[in-house]
């Protein structure tokens, strides 16, 4: 139970170091954003400017601890502000439009290639003196050396183009409503494929190696020797002797690699125009909206420490050792 | 042989963990008094986690002591030494580990890790170290040194390796040497050889040991005196062969049967003890051995017993002698 | 003791690395019957281990048998089938490894480690049966039954490796090969460990090989002993034969190296210099470079392991018949 | 031992592969004006006006840009940040946390209580969405500005793998000897523990540097760059914003993707090999 309070308290303290660093960034750029914020917004009436400002937590005639105290309780709040460039509406009407679909799209995606890649990788470090293991192991090499957004590139340019075997971009298709039902699910997952696959074939390759290593180092070791010796089945020496063991780093390295899949699937929306908070940031970045490119940040800052988390209960329910409060 | 040159008096160190929650210690030396004298042989024995090799880095000042003193020479060298007295400290004392491939960096020529302690400490000008460490090299052994000189631990064998060790801290001329089970890693075969290479560098140069080990019949071989530690504490101390042939304490009766013995029929001889070692973030109150200790009545529990003299320089921690 | 239950011929076996092939097991012939306990002693890298990893089919990927045959009971397990080698192995002959710290999956509870090993062999087991039996195991090496739900690390490494030895006896074999099975435990629990194996032999009446550089602790507990120098068996005869009449210089080396307890205190030598590397094997008797009453014909002529008398073998020129 | 790894690593097939790539790379990038048939940004030739948005042909290689530069040009210039970015990143990073690392790991005590915590704190930030946060607020003119933000995010993983590492060096019986022996902890620091980390080092900085590739490409091509330099990641930038791929124009952000990767690649490659060559485990096998 300490472990939980320590994680507990861990994940709280760390999301609050985000949000600092969230404040703290635009007043320490050189730049001034208000000045783009005073620019956008011309013409708007003055008192509606007030409240922007203080919104945006640019009031110049408080304190910056008090500028901090008032953001922090804006954050619990839940008020992030407003969007400029969909003025008048606010960040979190913005922001909360374009989650469930970066977290369906991502999610699904992530989780599948988690599981597809860690098995690839058991069975190719299994059969790790075979060509066939070694080939994949290559490709994946070759693969997760490019970037995303232009894998995703590629698959549009071939099945949607040239082949226009799934559409170019969007969540569904024009015309169909979210009332529709049956057909807007087919819509959506049909739209979902592309971009679904560029996610999971290019993070793929990490949990991949990862876990190929992890077993290589495991499959030394004298329990798998025990194991052989005792003569029980290879799948089980395979599945709960080896395998059980090496999943717990790549587990932990979960959450730590989300941070830059996430990193990467957010350029996967903008190429394929897809409204999830990825290409919204695209477009916030375009048109300078500060408090949603904040607000975006922030909540994929939490979105990773939640999943640090997550993973950190997964490690204590997974190795006995860790919920004993022994290793680690 | 009569010159005190350590003196440890009630020396106690305590490792704090990090738990959250209250703060807990792990009680690695407890009222712990030794000395050593003048070319003399100390051994230490005892099983792991009694606190031996604890001792042996307390005085090397690799840790700092929570409490008691300790004195080499006369002055007081367990508080905080200016950057010169440490050095004249390090030259004096110097420790041997316990693992021969561990002790030598894999990433340095056996010539690049024993100029080390010239350069240090100064002891020859820069043209003479090669053949200082020649010297050093045929002392222990290593003959023709320049055939060892370029080669990297890794192409040695263990006991080799120990051999470079041993060069290594000669060079400065200690005065102290502390030797942590510095054979229990090599083959039987060269074991022998190391300790009386040990035994050797005592009746030549006068230096004195404190020599830690587990296995009681290498102790009683080497050493003038034994102390028995268990747990953080010193059990029995005295004359080697008086600890050995007259073990007034019952944990040293216990490691004395417990030691392989090739003349002896072990058929016929069974363990009487139980138990393991105990916790030494909670250890047993009163004296440490009761746990496990066949003689045990019932105020063992209860009060830790003094170290009392049985025999002339034979004392022993125990509440029945 | 009585029947002939294991028996090596002309076995060499080692590895195939880069450089050339390293035959660490030579020409090794030896015979174990019931119940006996066989002490095999070299230092390290004198193939000890690989005897034992060969004798259980375990050796690595490069290892190989070169020649000789394992006979046991008659069937010799250098040609058998992976499949017809797992019914003997564990069944038959079990081993129990050296780090006890890592012969145990960290992630299993020592139950369930014990229950699959039975599972595997004994089909007509149920899962009942399998966990009354790892519990009445596991109470014969002084572990109460409770400790079926512990995970290894809440043990201690003297509980692991009665864990170990309760995992090798489960299938009830005739033969347990033990590497080591001390050597990282402290005097005082090796000792408990040791008297525990001997009693569980009475009661059982296994056969032991003890493998071990100690050869103090073998001598005291061993019927048999055999001294390996690399790769070869260079002594071997009955334990206090052995020990009170030392033949190969090699094994008069090992006897004294260790200082004795009570005995007198004499000088102790050692044996100087290290074992020969097996890509480079001096000619000759293979120990003549370390051997202090070495000859002409030592560094020319390879010894024979010759029968010195009823229970005792030596392999060097200098040792006579009736010696 | 540095110099039998290194001996291993020139023998090691994906090592020389790797070296090899990254050879032609940077060949490539030093001899640019020599190999490109035009500058990077240049629509004319004697007078003559480049065809805009040609597909490939015996004149342009790589066929031109809506602007009418050479593709094939541009590519080769393109190596030239992409590389100096890349690497120089990749020195910074591996530099920040070989320095965070090993004086956190080896100091212990509160030195390294509070260096671990920011560690920690910057290991579960998201990186790339804080640099595109970070990059939104200050305009970026020329590459440094892009090599320092990649840098200052992209540190903690490094320093916390070399801390780990060297907690369990500074464990080992060496430092302790040298301790002993009276050594002064800058010499333990750098002549006990760094060479036994050379492999690490080596693996953050390749690892460090794909990154920094693929950042800085990513960077560009949202448009947070530079956009009037040339680079793979600017190349890519303009051809997603003149829609080239709807236009068919392959040739525009096929080969600098490719281009990247193959670079990465090479990076990979020799990464992976140091791993096979430091990793007994894995090198048995």
């Amino acid at each position: 139970m300490k472990y939980v309070l320590r994680k507990f308290f861990w994940f709280f303290f760390a999301l609050y170091i985000a949000v600092t660093i969230n404040f703290i960034l635009p007043r320490l750029m050189p730049g001034d954003p208000a000045s783009v914020l005073v620019n956008k917004l011309q013409g708007v009436e003055e008192g509606s400017m007030e409240a922007i400002r203080a919104a945006f937590g640019i009031d110049t005639d408080k304190s910056i601890l008090a500028q901090y105290g008032d953001y922090l309780i804006n954050i619990l709040k839940g008020d992030l502000g407003i969007s400029i460039s969909n003025y008048p509406y606010k960040v979190w009407d913005v922001l909360s439009k374009a989650l469930p679909w970066t977290i369906g799209l991502m999610g699904i995606a992530t989780l599948f290639s988690f599981i597809i890649g860690t098995f690839i990788g058991i069975v190719v470090a299994w059969k790790r003196k075979t060509k066939v293991a070694n080939s994949v192991l290559g490709i994946f090499l070759f693969i997760r050396s490019f970037p995303y957004f232009w894998l995703g590139l590629i698959l549009v340019y071939f099945f949607a183009f040239k082949k226009p075997l799934f559409p170019l971009g969007g969540a569904y298709s024009i015309g169909v409503f979210r009332g529709d039902g049956l057909p807007f699910i087919k819509s959506v997952i049909y739209h979902g494929i592309l971009p679904g696959l560029t996610i999971a074939i290019s993070s793929m390759g990490y949990w991949m190696l990862t876990i190929r290593n992890n077993m290589i180092n495991v499959l030394a070791e004298d329990y798998i020797i025990v194991a052989r010796a005792k003569g029980l089945p290879l799948t089980q020496i395979m599945n709960k002797y080896a395998a059980r063991n090496a999943i717990l780093p790549s587990v932990s390295g979960f959450a730590m690699a989300l941070g830059f899949i996430i990193g990467g699937s957010l350029l996967t929306e903008m190429v394929f125009s897809y409204p999830g908070i990825g290409f919204m940031l695209y477009q916030a970045v375009q048109q300078q909206d500060y408090p949603l490119i904040q607000a975006i940040f922030l909540f994929i800052a939490i979105a990773v420490m939640t999943a640090n988390f997550l993973s950190d209960i997964v490690i204590m329910l997974l190795d006995p050792r860790v919920r004993d409060g022994g290793k680690k | 042989m009569n010159k005190r040159l350590l003196e440890l008096n009630n020396v106690t160190k305590h490792f704090p963990i990090h738990k959250l929650g209250k703060k807990r210690f792990v009680h690695a030396m407890d009222d712990v008094s030794l000395s050593i004298h003048q070319g003399e042989i100390l051994s230490i024995v005892g099983e792991s986690g009694s606190g031996k090799t604890t001792t042996a880095k307390v005085i090397a000042k690799l840790y700092n002591i929570d409490s008691g003193s300790i004195t080499f020479q006369g002055n007081r060298i367990d508080g905080k030494l200016t950057r010169n007295e440490m050095l004249k400290y390090r030259k004096n004392v110097q420790m041997i580990f316990q693992d021969p491939f561990g002790s030598l960096n894999p990433t340095h020529t056996i010539r690049s890790i024993l100029e080390r302690p010239f350069i240090i400490h100064n002891l020859a000008p820069k043209e003479e170290i090669e053949n200082r460490i020649k010297e050093i090299l045929v002392q222990v052994g290593m003959d023709p040194p320049e055939q060892f000189m370029r080669k990297f631990p890794h192409e040695l064998s263990g006991g080799q390796r120990q051999r470079v060790n041993i060069a290594r801290v000669m060079s400065v001329n200690p005065v102290l040497l502390l030797a942590d089970e510095p054979t229990s890693m090599l083959d039987v075969s060269i074991r022998m050889i190391i300790m009386n290479m040990i035994k050797e560098f005592r009746d030549k140069h006068n230096i004195s040991y404190l020599y830690i080990t587990h296995d009681l019949a290498g102790a009683r071989y080497i050493a003038d005196r034994i102390a028995v530690m268990y747990a953080g504490m010193i059990m029995e101390i005295g004359k080697a062969d008086n600890v050995i042939q007259q073990a007034y304490h019952p944990y040293t009766q216990l490691l004395k049967s417990a030691a392989p013995q090739p003349e002896r029929d072990f058929r016929k001889q069974k363990l009487t003890t139980k138990g393991d070692i105990p916790s030494l973030i909670e250890p047993p109150s009163g004296c440490r051995f009761h746990p496990r200790c066949p003689a045990a009545v019932p105020e063992c529990k209860n009060y830790i017993p003094p170290m009392t003299e049985v025999d002339k320089d034979h004392f022993v921690r125990c509440i029945l002698k | 003791m009585g029947d002939i239950i294991l028996k090596l011929q002309n076995l060499e076996a080692g590895y195939i690395i880069k450089q050339g092939d390293i035959k660490a097991v030579d020409n090794v012939n030896f015979e174990l019957k019931r119940g006996e306990f066989l002490g095999i002693a070299g230092e390290s890298g004198c193939g000890k281990s690989t005897l034992a990893y060969t004798i259980m089919g375990l050796l690595e990927d490069n290892g190989r048998i070169f020649n000789g045959e394992i006979l046991y009971q008659d069937k010799d397990l250098t040609s058998m089938t992976e499949n017809e080698l797992k019914a003997i192995r564990w069944q038959n002959i079990s081993m129990v490894f050296q780090s006890a710290m890592n012969a145990l999956n960290p992630v299993m509870k020592i139950g369930n480690q014990l229950i699959d090993t039975i599972l595997s062999h004994k089909k007509d087991f149920t899962k009942r049966d399998a966990i009354n039996k790892s519990k009445e195991m596991l109470k014969l090496v002084d572990i109460t039954e409770d400790r079926m739900n512990a995970f290894p690390h809440q043990l201690s490494g003297g509980m692991k490796q009665r864990v170990m030895i309760a995992m090798a006896m489960i299938l009830e074999p005739d033969i347990i090969i033990m590497d080591e099975p001390t050597t990282a435990l402290d005097v005082v629990v090796q000792r408990t460990i040791i008297d525990k194996i001997s009693d569980l032999r009475k009661q059982f009446n296994f056969s032991v090989i003890f493998i071990t550089h100690d050869l103090s602790l073998l001598v005291e507990i061993s019927d048999k002993l055999i001294i390996m120098y690399s790769g070869q068996i260079i002594e071997s005869g009955l334990a206090n034969k052995v020990y009170n009449n030392p033949l190969h210089p090699y094994t008069k080396g090992l006897m004294n190296s260790f200082p004795s307890l009570t005995g007198k205190l004499q000088d102790f030598g050692g044996i100087p210099g290290k074992p020969p590397n097996f890509l480079k094997l001096p000619g000759g008797c293979r120990f003549h470079t370390r051997c202090p009453m070495k000859q002409d014909i030592c560094s020319k002529v390879a010894p024979p392991l010759q029968q010195i008398n009823n229970d005792h073998t030596a392999r060097c020129h200098f040792v006579k018949k009736g010696n | 031992m540095i110099k039998d790894m290194l001996k291993l690593f020139f023998i090691n097939k994906k090592a020389f592969a790797g070296l090899i790539i990254l050879s032609l790379f940077i060949l490539m990038a030093l001899f640019a004006p020599m190999i490109a048939p035009y500058g990077p940004k240049q629509n004319e030739n004697d007078g003559e006006k480049f065809p805009l948005m040609a597909s490939p042909s015996s004149e342009h290689i790589l066929g031109t840009t809506n602007a009418g530069y050479d593709l094939y040009s541009q590519l080769i210039y393109g190596s030239r940040v992409t590389l100096f970015v890349g690497i120089l990143t990749g020195l910074i990073t591996t530099f920040i946390s070989l320095s965070v690392g090993l004086f956190s790991g080896y100091l212990r005590g509160t030195v390294d209580d509070v260096i671990s915590f920011v560690n920690n704190v910057f290991l579960v930030i998201p990186s790339l969405p804080l640099v595109i946060v970070i990059a939104s607020y200050i305009p970026m003119r020329g590459v440094l500005p892009i090599i320092l933000v990649l840098a200052l995010t992209g540190w903690a993983w490094g320093s916390r793998v070399v801390r780990a590492q060297v907690l369990t060096i500074g464990e080992r019986e060496f430092i302790k000897v040298a301790e002993v022996m009276g050594e002064k902890t800058v010499i333990i620091v750098f002549r006990e523990i760094l060479p036994n980390i050379i492999s690490l080092v080596m693996a953050i900085f390749f690892t460090s540097t794909i990154a920094a590739i693929i950042g800085e490409a990513t960077l560009e091509f949202i448009g947070l760059g530079n956009i009037s330099t040339v680079t793979w990641g600017t190349m890519l930038f303009w051809a997603q914003n003149n829609a080239a791929l709807l236009l068919d124009a392959w040739w525009w952000f096929l080969p600098p993707g490719l281009f990247i990767g193959i670079l990465g690649t090479s990076f990979a490659l020799m990464n992976f090999a140091i791993d096979e060559i430091s990793n007994p485990k894995i090198r048995k096998r």
